[in-house]
């Protein structure tokens, strides 16, 4: 032993994870936001086109957004407890079905509580064979989603087809409807003055803008929406929080970790994969209750894998998921609202990408480079074309993530372990 | 004054006998029977088949891939069906396959006008002109000169709609402004099923100042309903007069519907067949044949029915050509 | 530095172990094991590779159930049926591979299972308080609010510590807590534990380093094949003793043979610069072992990375066997004759899921030649089949998967595979971190056959003995500095120790004095 | 000295496997099927007789050929970590440009059948590689980007159909390819078994082409010394790395592999039947490719064995309407089998793998004597 070693000082303080602190800090959100809304407002007033901002467009990207951020907090509860799963578009299927029965012969709160007890269900399928036998997640993830279509056929048909207004593929309508609410002096809720309202007609720049997307958010919203919104910050509070949400994080950063200071892994990550069954239930049931009030074989529509996308685009925290939701919400609305505003929208792109480039080029000049040269392409195709083909206008949401995701990827970070089956003594 | 089927009524207890020998094969189009749109008119009219010639019928549906259609025309000719019905545009490749092989079965293409075998006959309407008729209905309506088009998936019978809407529209008012959406692009089919996107985006239309939209999206179209009842609003229905099949509540935004007489189409290829004609070639089924319309229940159209006849009988009379494609 | 076992006659003691045995299918890891742990002690549990210590270990804290004996807590019969109970009975462990979530705070991981609340929420405020407490109160020193990922080995281990004082443990079992520590890390852990024997705990303390052990502890178990064979005071022992019960030999030592003779230069870098190394300049002939000493963290991982291809340099060159090699990737530097045993073999050496053949084909630069981009499974089976033959790896045949070894065995082959493809430079990092005595003494022996067959070695460790014992000439590593190198002979245990940590200074430019 | 060869399971040991899963699978469905009151014993004696017919089967073997080749597709990207779930996308974008090549061009027989192939698999590595070229640039998940690229394929592929390829025909499809481009039909073989085939029906030759890439990409894997780096690289990236892997590299080649092999997915239903590409083109083969790979555990043969399964599944579920029996239950029953082999398989790996530490104990090979501490 080498006893002559002096002890060392004190250690320094390291500092803070440099990415977390990225993400949190109002300084580059807060600028990035102010930027976008005032392109927003200047194509709006000069660009000679109906708003982007409207309370329109805005309530309706929220409407859109909600499926898809139940189903990614659906997957941020698996993911976070360690099991990852690629089965909440399954899950949702059966939610729907679940809920458009219960919905037709109880009502619709009732098909709400039934989509959720579905969507329990595939959960806790997914959890015996990938907890309890530890078997490969995304084998059983996409199993689910096999199998959700075969039973949701099967259980239409049993369950619909000789109702009047009804067939194999099709509900009778949910009986009843969820309300929406509005707040009142802002948003015209109880018979009060819509202030947002009127500053949105006034088409002054910017206030008409803010008011406008203001008003998107607080006008005529279902109790459903609430619901989503309590979730979402609910699941904040729970995970990062409380004792429980403490040892459902640690089932999926570090199991062993966890078992030997006696949290016991299988039980959280049974919690986790049947909160997320609930979730992606329910984001089903608000296809059946909300959206429309009937199942639709396909109603679904790849919601769920969306919604995964919206998850891993929010860095795995819920309101991470519910921005990312939105922005998919958003882009999906306009693409359905005002498709012939999406050519304006290349000239917007054209300058946030630039204003991008400008951003990044000290640190990464190749990265500018490339986004610079991206806005230029936006730009030409904005001057030599005078609409975007409507095929091609599909692809909007997704080519949105995607630009998005190539900017803010690296900043993300999964829990450590998710998709390693845990045994105890497997190291 | 239009077409609703009355005028088409079978020549029915022609003969049993004859209707006994036959058996007929109907293959659906994707999502089979139940979908409460294009399958289910085809449905309704094999089920009157059934019932009102007594002769026995066997359906199929292809999966949802849609990559067994061939195998389900195949199945229904061996089985010894004849006549057997492919309902929908996906079977005309299929059926080119199929037809040669089975050259004593007659086979029936609903939908579709580009197959010409000699044991095959094509069932095809011109919904352009029933959208025609809508197209004028609706821009005579409009109070605001603004109105809409939601079309499922955009694909060319679906474009059709649109073409003959928008002319239709453009005769009674050359000025009018007209906003379309496709809510899918092939083979991403859920543009049929996705009642809640076609309800966002009649609610782009009608808040941008549309007060009539006029849907071809199958069970989607009840999103658009919802949205005209949440607007105070007019809505077209399409394939049968929706007013007499949607929800009651929603009943009242229905202005007309561009209809389309599958039922009796189909139904009067089963009852020549049972009567032993073979009839190959093309049978279209326009306004002239009364296989298509327009549905005046409910009375929103009335003020404006002498024009809209006019209209029909210029149709009718070729002094009008419709176009199918925009 | 070790004052007596404190264990008052009356009392009963904290824990005792009677007659446990454990199997598992094919093998006996426990058999017949007694233990019995005063408070106020530290007790060292001894014995090889395999020999059945960390099981024992994992019985007492409740990981495992034992088929057989039993477990007598302050004198009562206890059952600990998992880590809850050991932890309730006043037990905890610090594993032999950390058990840390890196994505979580450090506050996160000392509270997990045993957080406060206050109205259903986590009462971070309080639970920090008390950390901070404890930590202070056995000079522990670390930022509650990091991330574990940013912190160093050392740190990371004071976390685990953390973890069980933070649950009022009164025994503390440490699995080999001083294999990944350096020399002044190992010190600093000394000293805590010196502190908790000065409160009445009782500490169980695995080690694979003898001289530590009869540093630091009290008394001694040693364990071979599953059972107990020897049980003393340290103060009756000695390294012979124990090591001779441990192996049933002598003690093997690196020893320094003379060389054979300094060949033309293989290894040449000049002012190599990464983000964590400044200047780096050396030059390793033929026939010749320069070891790097250094407190960890000092440069070393970046500066074996930064020679493999891994890490990006902004200065400087690097020569391999007189070509220049700083442009090329780390294929074409293992091309020129470049090999590396890395510091840790699970993330860099293997892949455990794979055979071991698969495993050999992976880093024999002969086989990879050889086989151009067809794969000679037969070549790859018989030359794993003769490595495994040579270096008595215990393994039934190439084809078992490599994470079926025990880790002195993984590592035999690792070694194995990199000299084999007869590299004209090797780079070993700690080569014989965590391998007991019988499998370091093959590795030492094989280092220096190859050297004698010519070849350069560049020794990074952080275990003086091997540093001293091994090496012709010695560096030292300081803030990603390198000092000037000196003759091994020229150096004692403390002056080395001096220069790792700055409070001696070499003034000659190294460059210089190397040629 | 010859060491053992693996510790494999045996005959009897590797036939447990799907035994057990497909036992499983008959019985869930079967309870099913008495819950609706259908003959369980009845409904799969029908499938079976119907599914053994001659033309039932060259029918289960053409739709497997789909499956193979997407299910390879996802495999070789799965042996490397990367979760391909864009062969959907690939295999369709690939097959309409195969498609517009094949009728643009005018070559003799062999030569235009190679373009046509090349150019697919051009395309589905091209459309594969934005997502490598994403991930190794820029860190993007394959997952997403893949899944992504999905929707943006679709967008793309009905506005080149509507605006360039196809945008003077009826049909709304590229026009047919002519004979020299299609595939030719192995109608000896079935006749060789004494299979009669009815009119019409025929064993495409995209059969034989995937039984020669099945060998190619099984060679490849196993054989060379990319397959080697790919395994290793998928297992460790951070050890393959050390030793000169380069990751970067092995993902882009891989994905560039990848979705190669899903442009060959598009090819039996082109080249052997619709001869052409429209709005009809079959789709989601790329979807059940996942499901075939993770069946088929990633390796050739298996990946053969899961998709003829899952092609005679299919083929066999016509017969149920026919029968009035709902045939969702064979989508049901494919889903079962997936959870079910899984299961299988990893009890019997837990029990194997308890076999081999065993084996490491006991049969410690022969010069493994205890090192004597050589003296220094
Ligand atoms: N979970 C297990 N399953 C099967 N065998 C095991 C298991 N854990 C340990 N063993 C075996 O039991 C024996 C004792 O292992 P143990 O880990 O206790 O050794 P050790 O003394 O801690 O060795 P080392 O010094 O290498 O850490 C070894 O042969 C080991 O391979
Ligand atoms: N000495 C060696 N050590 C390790 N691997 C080697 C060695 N020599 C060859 N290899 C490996 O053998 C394989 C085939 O070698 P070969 O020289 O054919 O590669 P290559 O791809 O042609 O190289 P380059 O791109 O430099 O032309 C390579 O993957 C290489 O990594
Ligand atoms: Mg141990
Ligand atoms: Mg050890």
């Amino acid at each position: 032993m080498s006893a002559t070693i002096p002890r060392l000082p004190r250690l320094p303080r390291l500092p803070r994870r440099r990415w977390s602190r990225w993400a949190r800090r109002p300084r580059v959100w807060v600028p990035a936001a102010v930027v976008v809304l005032l392109a927003m407002s200047a194509i709006r007033t000069f660009g000679g086109t109906e708003a982007l901002t409207g309370s329109g467009v805005v309530s309706t990207a929220l409407r859109l957004a909600v499926p898809i951020g139940l189903a990614g907090l659906s997957g941020l509860w698996s993911e976070r407890a360690g099991v990852a799963n690629l089965g909440i578009e399954g899950m949702m299927i059966i939610g729907t079905v679940c809920g458009a029965w219960a919905g037709y012969t109880h009502g619709v709160w009732a098909g709400v509580l039934a989509g959720v007890l579905g969507g329990v269900a595939a959960g806790l399928l997914h959890a015996v064979v990938t907890v309890t036998f530890g078997v490969d997640q995304a084998v059983c993830g996409i199993a689910i989603n096999i199998l959700a279509v075969g039973v949701a056929r099967f259980l239409s048909v049993i369950a619909f087809s000789d109702l009047p207004g009804a067939g194999a593929t099709q509900s009778p309508p949910v009986k009843g409807v969820i309300g929406t609410v509005s707040v009142p002096l802002l948003a015209g809720g109880w018979g009060t003055p819509d202030i947002l309202g009127q500053l949105e007609q006034s088409r002054w720049f910017l206030i008409s803008d803010v008011s406008g997307i203001l008003r998107g958010l607080l006008h005529e919203v279902s109790w459903f929406t609430l619901l989503a919104v309590a979730l979402i910050l609910g699941s904040v509070l729970v995970l990062w929080h409380t004792a429980f949400g403490l040892r459902l994080r640690s089932a999926g950063e570090h199991p062993a970790a966890a078992d030997s200071l006696g949290v016991r892994v299988h039980l959280m990550r049974y919690c986790g994969v049947l909160v997320s069954g609930g979730l992606a239930g329910l984001a089903g049931a608000y296809l059946v209750t909300v959206s429309s009030n009937v199942y639709r074989e396909g109603q679904t529509g790849g919601r769920g894998f969306i919604g995964l996308a919206a998850m891993i685009f929010g860095n795995w925290r819920p309101t991470g998921t519910a921005g990312g939701a939105l922005l998919f919400g958003y882009a999906d609305a306009l693409q359905l609202r005002q498709a012939a505003a999406m050519h304006t929208l290349l000239l917007l792109a054209a300058v946030l990408l630039w204003t991008a480039a400008i951003v990044v080029l000290r640190r990464r000049p190749r990265l500018a480079a490339a986004l610079a040269l991206l806005g230029a392409i936006a730009l030409a195709v904005f001057q030599t074309t005078d609409s975007i083909p409507t095929q091609l206008i599909y692809a909007t949401p997704y080519l949105t993530t995607l630009l998005v995701l190539v900017t803010i990827a690296q900043r993300l970070r999964m829990p450590a372990y998710v998709g390693i089956p845990y045994r105890r003594g497997d190291s | 004054t239009t077409g609703n089927g009355a005028a088409a009524g079978p020549a029915s207890g022609k003969d049993g006998a004859a209707a006994s020998k036959i058996a007929v094969g109907v293959a659906y189009s994707r999502g089979g029977r139940g979908d409460k749109s294009f399958n289910d008119s085809v449905g309704a009219g094999v089920d009157r088949a059934k019932a009102e010639l007594g002769v026995p019928v066997k359906e199929l549906s292809p999966n949802a891939a849609g990559s067994d259609l061939e195998e389900v025309l195949r199945l229904l000719a061996e089985t010894g069906h004849n006549p057997v019905l492919a309902v929908g545009f996906f079977y005309a490749q299929p059926l080119t396959k199929v037809a040669p092989a089975f050259p004593r079965t007659q086979f029936v293409i609903i939908d579709d006008a580009t197959v010409k075998l000699p044991n095959v006959t094509n069932v095809a309407f011109r919904e352009e002109e029933a959208s025609y008729l809508v197209g004028a209905a609706a821009a005579l309506k409009s109070a605001t000169g603004r109105i809409g088009f939601i079309g499922g998936v955009q694909t060319p019978p679906q474009e059709s709609f649109l073409a003959g809407y928008a002319a239709g529209a453009r005769k009674i008012n050359p000025k009018i402004h007209l906003s379309s959406v496709f809510i899918t692009q092939p083979p991403d089919f859920s543009g049929f099923s996705s009642p809640d996107k076609a309800q966002e985006a009649a609610r782009g239309m009608y808040d941008s100042g549309a007060d009539i939209v006029y849907h071809a999206a199958g069970a989607s179209g009840l999103g658009v309903f919802q949205a005209a009842k949440a607007a105070g609003k007019w809505a077209i229905g399409v394939d049968v007069d929706q007013r007499k099949t949607v929800d009651p509540e929603l009943a009242d935004v229905i202005l007309t519907s561009a209809t389309k007489e599958l039922d009796v189409a189909v139904l009067r290829v089963i009852q020549e067949a049972a009567a032993g004609k073979a009839v190959y070639g093309l049978r279209e089924f326009g306004l002239k044949e009364e296989g298509v319309a327009y549905a005046t229940s409910g009375g929103g159209i009335s003020d404006i029915a002498p024009r809209l006849e006019e209209i029909r009988k210029q149709i009718i009379s070729g002094r009008i050509t419709v176009p199918a494609v925009p | 530095m070790s004052p007596h076992a404190t264990s008052e006659p009356g009392r009963p003691p904290l824990v005792e172990l009677r007659h446990i045995s454990k199997r598992y299918p094919g093998v006996v890891a426990n058999r017949d094991m007694n233990l019995v742990v005063h408070p106020g002690q530290i007790h060292a549990v001894v014995g090889e590779n395999g020999a059945g210590k960390s099981t024992l270990m994992r019985i007492l804290y409740g990981e495992e159930q034992p088929d057989g004996g039993e477990i007598l807590l302050n004198g009562e019969p206890a059952r600990l049926r998992s880590p809850a109970d050991a932890i309730a009975a006043g037990i905890g462990m610090v594993h032999q591979h950390f058990m840390l979530a890196e994505n979580l705070t450090v506050l996160e991981n000392v509270i997990l299972g045993a957080e406060t609340s206050r109205w259903g929420l986590l009462d971070r405020r309080s639970s920090r308080r008390v950390l901070r407490e404890v930590s202070e109160r056995y000079g522990l020193d670390v930022d509650p609010d990091v991330t574990v990922e940013r912190l160093g080995v050392g740190q990371r281990q004071r976390v685990e510590i953390l973890k069980v004082l933070y649950r009022g443990a009164r025994v503390l079992i440490f699995d080999e807590p001083t294999a990944v520590l350096v020399p002044d890390e190992v010190r600093a852990l000394f000293e805590s534990l010196a502190g908790l024997r000065e409160r009445g705990l009782a500490v169980i303390f695995i080690s694979h380093k003898l001289d530590e052990v009869l540093a630091v502890s009290d008394h001694i178990t040693v364990i071979r094949a599953g059972t107990s064979v020897g049980d003393f005071a340290t103060s009756e022992a000695d390294s012979r003793l124990v090591s001779r019960l441990i192996i049933g030999g002598e003690l093997p030592a690196p020893a320094t043979r003379d060389r054979t003779g300094g060949g033309q230069v293989a290894l040449r870098l000049r002012g190599l610069r990464t983000d964590a190394v400044t200047e780096a300049t050396l030059e390793v002939a033929r026939g010749e072992i320069l070891g790097i000493a250094g407190v960890e963290g000092n440069g070393q991982s970046e500066l074996i990375e930064a020679i493999m291809g891994i890490r990006g340099t902004s200065a400087g060159s690097v020569h391999i066997t007189g070509r220049d090699a700083t442009r090329l990737d780390t294929r074409h530097r293992r091309r020129l004759g470049l090999a590396c045993i890395p510091e840790d073999r699970h993330r860099q050496a293997l892949a455990l899921p794979a055979t071991l053949w698969e495993n050999i084909m992976l880093g024999s630069g002969e086989l990879r030649r050889r086989s151009r981009w067809r794969v000679d499974r037969k070549a790859a089976r018989d030359v794993t089949g003769e490595l495994i033959a040579r270096l008595g790896v215990k393994a039934p045949s190439p084809d078992v998967p490599a994470a079926a070894l025990s880790g002195g065995n993984q590592q035999k082959l690792v070694v194995g595979r990199e000299l084999g493809g007869r590299p004209a430079v090797l780079l070993a990092a700690h080569p014989t971190r965590g391998v007991d005595v019988g499998a370091q003494a093959v590795i030492w022996e094989l280092l220096r056959d190859a050297r004698d067959g010519g070849l350069a070695v560049l020794l990074v460790s952080a275990d003086l003995d091997e540093v001293l014992g091994l090496s012709d000439r010695v560096q030292v590593m300081l803030r990603g500095r390198l000092s000037a190198a000196v003759p091994a002979g020229e150096l004692t245990p403390q002056r080395l120790g001096r220069l790792m940590t700055g409070t001696e200074t070499e003034p000659a430019d190294p460059a210089v004095e190397v040629r | 000295m010859r060491p053992a060869r693996a510790p494999g399971r045996g005959v009897p040991g590797t036939l447990a496997v799907p035994a057990l899963a497909l036992l499983i699978a008959l019985t869930v469905t079967a309870a099913l099927l008495a819950a609706v009151g259908a003959s369980p014993g009845r409904t799969y004696l029908t499938m079976l007789e119907f599914g053994l017919r001659p033309d039932s089967l060259v029918s289960a073997v053409n739709r497997s050929t789909i499956y193979f080749f997407a299910g390879l597709a996802v495999a070789v990207a799965f042996r490397m970590n990367l979760f391909n779930i864009g062969v959907e996308g690939q295999y369709r974008i690939a097959a309409l440009l195969a498609a517009a090549a094949g009728a643009a061009v005018d070559l003799p027989g062999p030569l235009h059948l190679t373009v046509v192939c090349l150019v697919a698999m051009l395309t589905g590595a091209v459309w594969a590689g934005i997502a490598a070229v994403l991930r190794t640039w820029r860190g993007v998940s394959e997952v997403l980007s893949t899944l992504l690229l999905n929707y943006v394929a679709t967008a793309v592929i009905a506005y080149l159909l509507a605006e360039v390829f196809a945008a003077d025909s009826v049909t709304g499809s590229t026009p047919e390819l002519p004979p020299s481009a299609r595939l030719p039909v192995l109608d000896g073989l079935p006749a060789l078994f004494g299979l009669p085939l009815p009119a019409g029906v025929h064993l495409g030759g995209a059969a034989l082409g995937a039984v020669v890439f099945g060998v190619v990409v099984h060679w490849v894997l196993t054989r060379t010394l990319y397959g080697h780096d790919l395994k290793i690289s998928g297992l460790n990236p951070t050890a393959a790395r050390a030793h000169g892997i380069d990751p970067r590299r092995m993902i882009l080649i891989t994905m560039l592999v990848s979705g190669g092999l899903a442009g060959l997915a598009g090819l039996p239903d082109l080249l052997g039947n619709t001869y052409r590409y429209g709005m009809d083109f079959p789709s989601g083969a790329g979807f059940t490719g996942i499901a075939v790979a993770l069946l088929g555990r990633n390796t050739p043969l298996g990946i053969a064995l899961s998709a003829l399964l899952f092609g005679f599944l299919e083929r066999s579920a016509l017969i149920l309407d026919i029968q009035g029996i709902p045939k969702e239950i064979v989508t049901i029953m494919q889903g079962v089998i997936v959870i079910s082999v899984v299961v299988a398989h990893e009890v019997v790996r837990r029990m194997e793998r308890r076999r081999t530490a065993r084996l490491v104990r006991e049969g410690t090979s022969p010069a493994a004597s205890e090192p004597a501490g050589p003296a220094a």
